[in-house]
């Protein structure tokens, strides 16, 4: 053969749509800046800390567990740090430092890379995470124990712990537009309403994240809070139950989390509705006082089973009956 | 009734006989790598359990109670329910056929199956009445073929995805069976 | 055939073996056993809600046929004289049964304390009954036959936080305890006077 | 036909080349020393050409291999055989590669065994000559009586993308597609002859003498299994029956290509190319079969760098050569060529989970659940529950993949080792 | 058969340590393993019957007719589980308590079956007594390890005393049923890599 230079052998596709797992994990990133920035303005420096520190601690985390695992360093493709985002916007910014180490070691550790990293985690590492952390460590991630140090110019309790104790009597004198507006206590990132909209929105529009799930769950919350409420007043009613807690963050950055999210469309509402259904269930009459965590715990766990109902392939051909 | 339903969330969901109680941990994580296998060992375990539930009940209120030698509950219970597996699988062998190609090859597996041999335990220690006694059985049954098939579905792509080498299998299985029971925290204290 | 007769005989001795051993055991540890049992289950609990007592109400006991089954009652002796009975009944909580030792005075028929003894409550929430003395404090000086009743269903009993289910609970054990009370008034009246003194 | 997101407003559509002023006419190009032709024997033990070193071969020579499973070639030149290879391509397949040094371009010898039966158009000849034209005709369709063809559809559209060769066919040189559908009538029999075109050369197309029906130009419509689903579906027949092979596809360059064939007896070996540079102009190449590529690339004064990367076929769906000492081949629509600095990265990275293949399936494979059975080697699991056979190897899905997973190399793969069992 | 009487106990240490590189026996492991005490308590009772069962098994080898063998074996080890249900009751009721349905339940543990099937029908006495104390000691030492662990983290204590300072905060996730699954998988995952696996 002549002398030609040494070409690249390589497979199709030799063009591509130029989507990368980095490009998703910065743009999820950025879209959750939306909610965190208004946490860090109404919480101070302490939650800044807490964001920092939990962004950073969950990249530690990964390369730690890269040369435990003898793989390549793979904190590039920006999923450690969307964790560690998506993590510290669901704790108190007066959350101590080790609770945030513990539980990015959590989520990346037990909840990503034992299952061999990115892709093959069954169950949402964040969820495991602040999950065990309730049942260790409950009074940290109190919300009124822990923000109780802050003045604010509105009513400072949170208000799934107001409708749990006193019913929706307790709650009814709060304004949609508050809660919207972030006039509420909760995680640094979970709290303000329009933040996570638009981050939301930003994101299923680009397509990042699935608006199938997304919806589906707020829809399930919210046609589920209306039932409880229609029959029994003592129930708060959709508006309260969609505004407050994990709920919007819930919807647009966990629920949706690919690894553990059917990727059908049947089985995507199945999936976020029955999230949906089971968060107000558990709000309700369940024992703990947000339901988003568990009930997206949970729906991880159907999901290897609903995303069997596909659509049919057209044209399967049966080689071997 | 509703305490009958009460009852049977409980047994199921809450107090899950594998999640909650440790108990039918080896059949757990033995059948669990196929959705067929896994079918096959909850219909067998829903059997016999509700046999040997039943069976055990009987022999412990009838009999052990009215001779006043309860303490020989463990070595009879432990016979009657080998016995009792040895006699399903040679009527299923002989009657039924079909079923016996399902379930056969699980029920010598169940004799030593702690879930089966500790539900008896519990229904005796719980004082059950007999129709709670069989719905409880019935129930942690139940509960063991539900999360027995939720475990499957997670394993089939536990298996296919890159776990590191020594957490492997059995390993990997127990840290999610752990997180199974973790994700079962969501039905606490809704009975 | 010999085969079958070998086995037979086999099985025949082992299980007999086993059942002597068992036997021979099992009467060698009774007394020990009944004995744990009750200092264990039952001692904390009687301990407590007999604090003071002059005597080992552990060892005062005596049981009282109660139709089917039998009662044990411990015996508090204060200032000399043994007038408290404490004893035991149960009631369904959380998770089973949730059994109270109730102590009551027989000269005024007032409940002197009540304490859990087995429970399969919650730690944190129903399982605070062992240690709530603001929930169990509210019983004592209550008549024994007055059949008490959490707010909630109309009585004046205060929950323990979290956990109506306990505490009712607790309720029906005390009301269950009030009603075995007034049948075998007499005879625990007749058997406590074989221990004054 | 191709689902996306309700929302997915935002992702760019794929689009099929429309052939337009940007395509010049095809630059000639002629083999400068030596032709390549390439025998791919299907099966056969040890398959020996039938022809050896040192023969002398005249232009339009029919050229065999002793097993009669493998197709013949023409040589398109005369010339010399100056060597004999075995190699081995993709996945393994057995390659017999002839080299023929050839003569000079003043003194070409032709074979004249096609002229003398031209005039006498019928599919035995066409199947003993005309097998090899550019384009690739299938004659064998023809040949199983349990399926009859019922319908002639012809391709004015290419099945990758950047290939504009049939459309530039149908554009510009429609009256020999004209006149090969008459021919295809004649020889086989079958009258409802159909002609698919991109919507603007409808009108070109109208004097073709065929049906004619326009493609949507969303990549991947025009793939002869989807056009067979969706476009020449017969309302009263369930649809699943496609199984039953009625419809016989020919691209129209090759229809041009017999049409040529039979009316002046000298059958054509110019094959029109796509040819893609690195600085991503697209230009019409026409080179006969057997050319090295090296020679298209010297006559497009292109060169090659280290680590640039030579694709035969499109993007979606081609495969990269490793030397330009491959020949042009009979069925090679496109060729590109790729700077290594543009080549997209394939990092390893394990599927996400994302879902993005699922929307642009358009046959609704499961591909998330596909992808990790093949990785892991399960073939046989991924043929029972996954439809690995259901897949017409679009491409599509590694086209939009987050993970960058080379998805269809993996399918084709999976495909051929079953398929070898 | 040429391994030493000392080999047949150490291969229960560490070559074939129940249950990590044996995975048998999982429920009572996790179910027992809150506290160094319940893990010892356990491991105890296990050996104790493990020890017996063998001998005994081991030394009926050659009487018990090959077709009732394994119901033998199930009235050798059940009788062996009682006694030691009547002795624990009589004598650490505290621990009998805590192990609850688990000591009966060592009549199922696949390891006692297990042993006598594969090895005390096969073997003399001797060695018999060895593999079952050492397969004994080996299980409590795991479920030592496993509850000292669990304990540590969960609690803050060891063996009931404190570890840490007073600031500790108890890691109540190791206690806890998921817990309890999570760190049995990752010690087994440990024992992998120790095993070079
Ligand atoms: C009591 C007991 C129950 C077991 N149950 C099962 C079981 O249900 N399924 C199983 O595959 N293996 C079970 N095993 C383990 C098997 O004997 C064997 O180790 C295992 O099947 C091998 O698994 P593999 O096929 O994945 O290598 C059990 C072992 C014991 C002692
Ligand atoms: C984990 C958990 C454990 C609970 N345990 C108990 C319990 O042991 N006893 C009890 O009465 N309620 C318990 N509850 C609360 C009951 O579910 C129920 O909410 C409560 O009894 C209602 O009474 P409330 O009106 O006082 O809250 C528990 C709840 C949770 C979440
Ligand atoms: C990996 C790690 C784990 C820790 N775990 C705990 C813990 O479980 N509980 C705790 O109170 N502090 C924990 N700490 C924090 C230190 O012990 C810290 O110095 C201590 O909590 C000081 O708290 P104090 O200011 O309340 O005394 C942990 C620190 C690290 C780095
Ligand atoms: C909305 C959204 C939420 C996500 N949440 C999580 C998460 O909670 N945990 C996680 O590991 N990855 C999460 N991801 C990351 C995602 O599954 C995928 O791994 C990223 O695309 C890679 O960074 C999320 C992605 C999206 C789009
Ligand atoms: S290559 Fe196959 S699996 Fe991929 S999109 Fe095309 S048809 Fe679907
Ligand atoms: S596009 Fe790639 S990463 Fe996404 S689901 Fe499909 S195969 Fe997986
Ligand atoms: S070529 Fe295929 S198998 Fe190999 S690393 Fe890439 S995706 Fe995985
Ligand atoms: S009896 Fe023996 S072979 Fe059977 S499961 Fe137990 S250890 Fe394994
Ligand atoms: S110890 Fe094996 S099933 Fe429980």
């Amino acid at each position: 053969m002549s002398a030609t230079p040494k070409l690249t052998v390589s497979y199709a596709p030799f063009w591509h749509n130029g989507s990368r797992i980095s490009k998703k994990s910065c743009n999820i990133f950025m879209a959750s800046l939306l909610a965190v920035v208004p946490g860090v303005y109404q919480y101070g420096v302490p939650a800044l800390g807490v964001v920092a520190l939990s962004v950073g601690s969950a990249m530690m985390w990964e390369i730690i567990m890269n040369i435990l695992t003898r793989r390549p360093i793979s904190i590039g493709d920006g999923n450690a740090a969307v964790i560690g985002m998506i993590f510290a916007m669901l704790l108190p910014a007066t959350a101590p430092w080790w609770i945030v180490v513990i539980g990015t070691c959590i989520a990346i550790v037990i909840g990503k890379h034992i299952y061999g990293g990115i892709g093959g985690n069954p169950f949402n590492p964040v969820m495991l995470a602040i999950a065990i952390l309730m049942l260790s460590w409950g009074k940290i991630l109190d919300f009124n124990a822990a923000l109780a140090s802050y003045a604010f110019n509105f009513n400072a309790v949170y208000p799934l712990t107001l409708m749990k104790s006193f019913g929706a009597s307790a709650v009814g004198g709060i304004s949609l537009k508050d809660l919207l507006m972030g006039r509420q206590i909760g995680g640094i990132g979970a709290t303000c309403g329009i933040g996570l909209i638009a981050g939301g929105i930003y994101l299923m529009l680009r397509g990042y994240i699935r608006w199938e799930i997304a919806l589906s769950f707020l829809a399930g919350v919210g046609v589920t809070a209306l039932c409880f409420n229609k029959v029994n007043p003592v129930y708060a009613g959709p508006g309260i139950h969609l505004l407050t807690g994990y709920t919007l963050v819930g919807a647009f950055y966990l629920i949706t989390e690919d690894s553990s999210s059917p990727v059908n469309f049947i089985p995507m509402m199945i999936y976020g509705a029955g999230a949906g259904i089971l968060t107000v269930l558990i709000r309700n009459i369940g024992a703990h006082v947000d339901g988003v965590v568990f009930a997206i715990l949970i729906a991880n766990l159907i999901n290897p089973l609903v995303d069997k109902i596909r659509p049919k392939t057209i044209g399967e051909v049966i080689t071997h009956a | 009734m509703g305490d009958l339903l009460v009852l049977m969330i409980s047994c199921i969901l809450i107090n899950n006989i594998l999640l909650a109680q440790y108990l039918g941990n080896c059949p757990f994580l033995g059948t669990s790598k196929k959705m067929e296998t896994a079918v096959g060992m909850a219909m067998a375990v829903i059997f016999v359990l509700v046999m040997a539930g039943v069976i055990t009940w009987v022999l412990n209120v009838y009999c052990l109670k009215k001779l006043g030698i309860e303490y020989l509950q463990t070595i009879s219970f432990i016979l009657v329910i080998a016995g009792l597996v040895q006699f399903v699988e040679m009527f299923l062998k002989k009657s039924i056929p079909a079923l016996y190609a399902g379930l056969g090859i699980f029920l010598p597996l169940i004799t030593t199956n702690c879930a089966v041999m500790g539900v008896c335990l519990i229904n005796i220690k719980e004082e059950y009445s007999f129709i709670e006694a069989l719905v409880s059985s019935f129930a942690y049954a139940a509960g063991f073929g539900l999360a027995l098939i939720l475990f499957t579905g997670i394993r089939e792509r536990v298996l296919l995805a890159r776990v590191p080498k020594p957490l492997q299998d059995t390993s990997i299985g127990l840290v999610t069976a752990g997180l199974i029971s973790l994700a079962f925290y969501a039905f606490k204290g809704m009975v | 055939m010999r085969e079958i007769i070998k086995m037979v005989v086999v099985l025949t001795i082992l299980s007999t073996a086993s059942g002597g051993l068992l036997a021979a055991l099992r009467n060698s540890t009774q007394e020990r056993i009944d004995l744990q049992v009750l200092q264990f289950v039952k001692g904390p609990a009687i301990k407590k809600i007999l604090e003071g007592a002059a005597n080992d109400p552990i060892t005062d006991r005596f049981a009282i046929a109660d139709g089917e089954t039998q009662r044990s009652f411990f015996v508090g002796k204060f200032n000399g004289k043994a007038n408290v009975v404490a004893f035991e009944d149960f009631g369904t909580g959380f998770g089973g049964n949730v059994g109270l030792m109730v102590a009551v005075d027989v000269d005024t028929d007032k409940v002197v304390g009540i304490a859990a003894t087995t429970h399969n409550e919650t730690p944190g929430f129903g399982a605070s009954i062992e240690t709530d003395k603001g929930f169990t404090g509210q019983f004592v000086g209550m008549p024994i036959t007055s059949a008490p009743k959490v707010t909630k269903d109309g009585g004046k009993i205060n929950a323990l936080t979290g956990s109506t289910v306990t505490s009712r609970a607790a309720c029906a054990a005390i009301s269950k305890a009030g009603e075995a009370y007034q049948r075998l008034k007499p005879e625990i009246q007749k058997q406590l006077k074989t221990f004054s003194g | 036909m191709i689902k996306r997101s309700f929302f997915g407003c935002m992702t760019p559509k794929l689009s099929y080349a429309v052939v337009d002023e940007s395509y010049a006419e095809p630059v000639p190009v002629s083999p400068k020393k030596k032709i390549i032709l390439f025998f791919s024997p299907t099966g056969g033990d040890s398959p020996q050409p039938a022809f050896k070193v040192g023969d002398t071969v005249s232009a339009g020579q029919k050229l065999c291999i002793t097993d009669p499973a493998v197709p013949y070639m023409l040589s398109s030149m005369s010339g010399k055989i100056t060597d004999i290879t075995s190699m081995t391509g993709i996945f393994g397949k057995k390659i017999i590669s002839a080299t023929i040094a050839i003569d000079d371009p003043s003194q070409q010898s032709v074979d004249e065994s096609f002229k003398s039966i031209h005039q006498a158009p019928g599919l035995g000849n066409a199947m003993e000559f005309l097998k090899c034209l550019p384009g690739y005709p299938g004659f064998g369709v023809f040949a199983d009586k349990n399926h009859p063809v019922q319908t002639i559809a012809v391709l004015g559209m290419d099945n990758d993308l950047v290939s504009a060769t049939n459309q530039y066919v149908v554009k510009n040189n429609i009256a020999s597609v004209k006149t090969g559908i008459g021919v295809l009538r004649q020889i086989t029999g079958v009258h409802n002859v159909v002609l698919i075109v991109p919507p603007q050369l409808v009108q070109v197309a109208g004097s073709s003498g065929a049906t004619l029906k326009s493609v949507d130009m969303a990549y991947p419509s025009a793939h002869p299994v989807l056009i067979e689903r969706y476009l020449l579906a017969q309302r009263d027949k369930p649809q699943n029956q496609t199984t039953v092979k009625s419809v016989a596809f020919f691209t129209a360059e090759a229809v041009a290509a017999i049409g040529a064939a039979y009316n002046t007896g000298r059958i054509p070996f110019e094959k029109i190319i796509t040819f893609l540079s690195k600085d991503g102009r697209k230009r019409l190449v026409s080179a006969p079969v057997g050319t090295p590529l090296q020679d298209i690339l010297d006559a497009m004064s292109e060169t090659l760098g280290d680590g640039d990367r030579l694709i035969v076929g499109g993007p979606m769906t081609g495969f990269s050569v490793y030397s330009a000492d491959y020949p042009v081949l009979p069925d090679m629509d496109t060729l590109i060529l790729q700077e290594s600095k543009t080549i997209p990265e394939q990092p390893d990275t394990p599927c996400i989970n994302c879902g993005e293949c699922i929307r642009v399936c358009p046959v609704k494979v499961p591909i998330n659940m596909l992808v990790r059975y093949l990785e892991a080697g399960q073939f046989e699991v991924a043929r029972d529950q996954f439809a690995l056979f259901a897949c017409i190897e679009c491409g599509f899905c590694a086209y939009v993949c987050e993970s960058r997973i080379p998805i269809l190399q993996h399918i084709k793969l999976a495909k051929h080792t079953l398929e070898r069992l | 058969m040429a391994k030493t009487i000392a080999q047949e106990f150490t291969k229960g240490l560490w070559n074939e340590i129940p249950p990590f590189r044996l995975v048998l026996g999982l429920c009572p492991t996790l179910a027992v393993t809150k506290s160094v005490e319940g893990g010892i308590g356990m491991g105890i009772a296990t050996t104790f019957v493990l020890l017996f069962s063998n001998a005994l098994i081991s030394i009926l080898r050659n009487i018990i007719p090959p077709k009732v063998r394994i119901a033998c074996y199930i009235i050798v080890i059940a009788t062996f589980v009682t006694v030691v249900e009547l002795l624990m009751q009589a004598y650490t009721y505290a621990i009998f308590r805590q192990l609850g349905i688990f000591i009966p339940l060592i009549v199922v543990n696949c390891i006692l079956l297990g042993r006598a099937e594969a090895f005390a029908s096969k073997n003399k006495l001797l060695p018999s007594i060895a593999d079952g104390l050492g397969m004994g000691i080996g299980f409590t030492l795991s479920l030592a390890s496993l509850g000292a662990i669990r304990e540590i983290f969960g609690y803050g204590t060891f063996y009931g005393m404190h570890v840490f300072g007073p600031s500790f905060e108890p890691f109540t996730f190791m206690v806890e049923a998921p817990g309890a699954f999570v760190c049995l998988g990752l010690m087994l995952c440990l024992m992998n890599l120790a095993g070079g696996k």
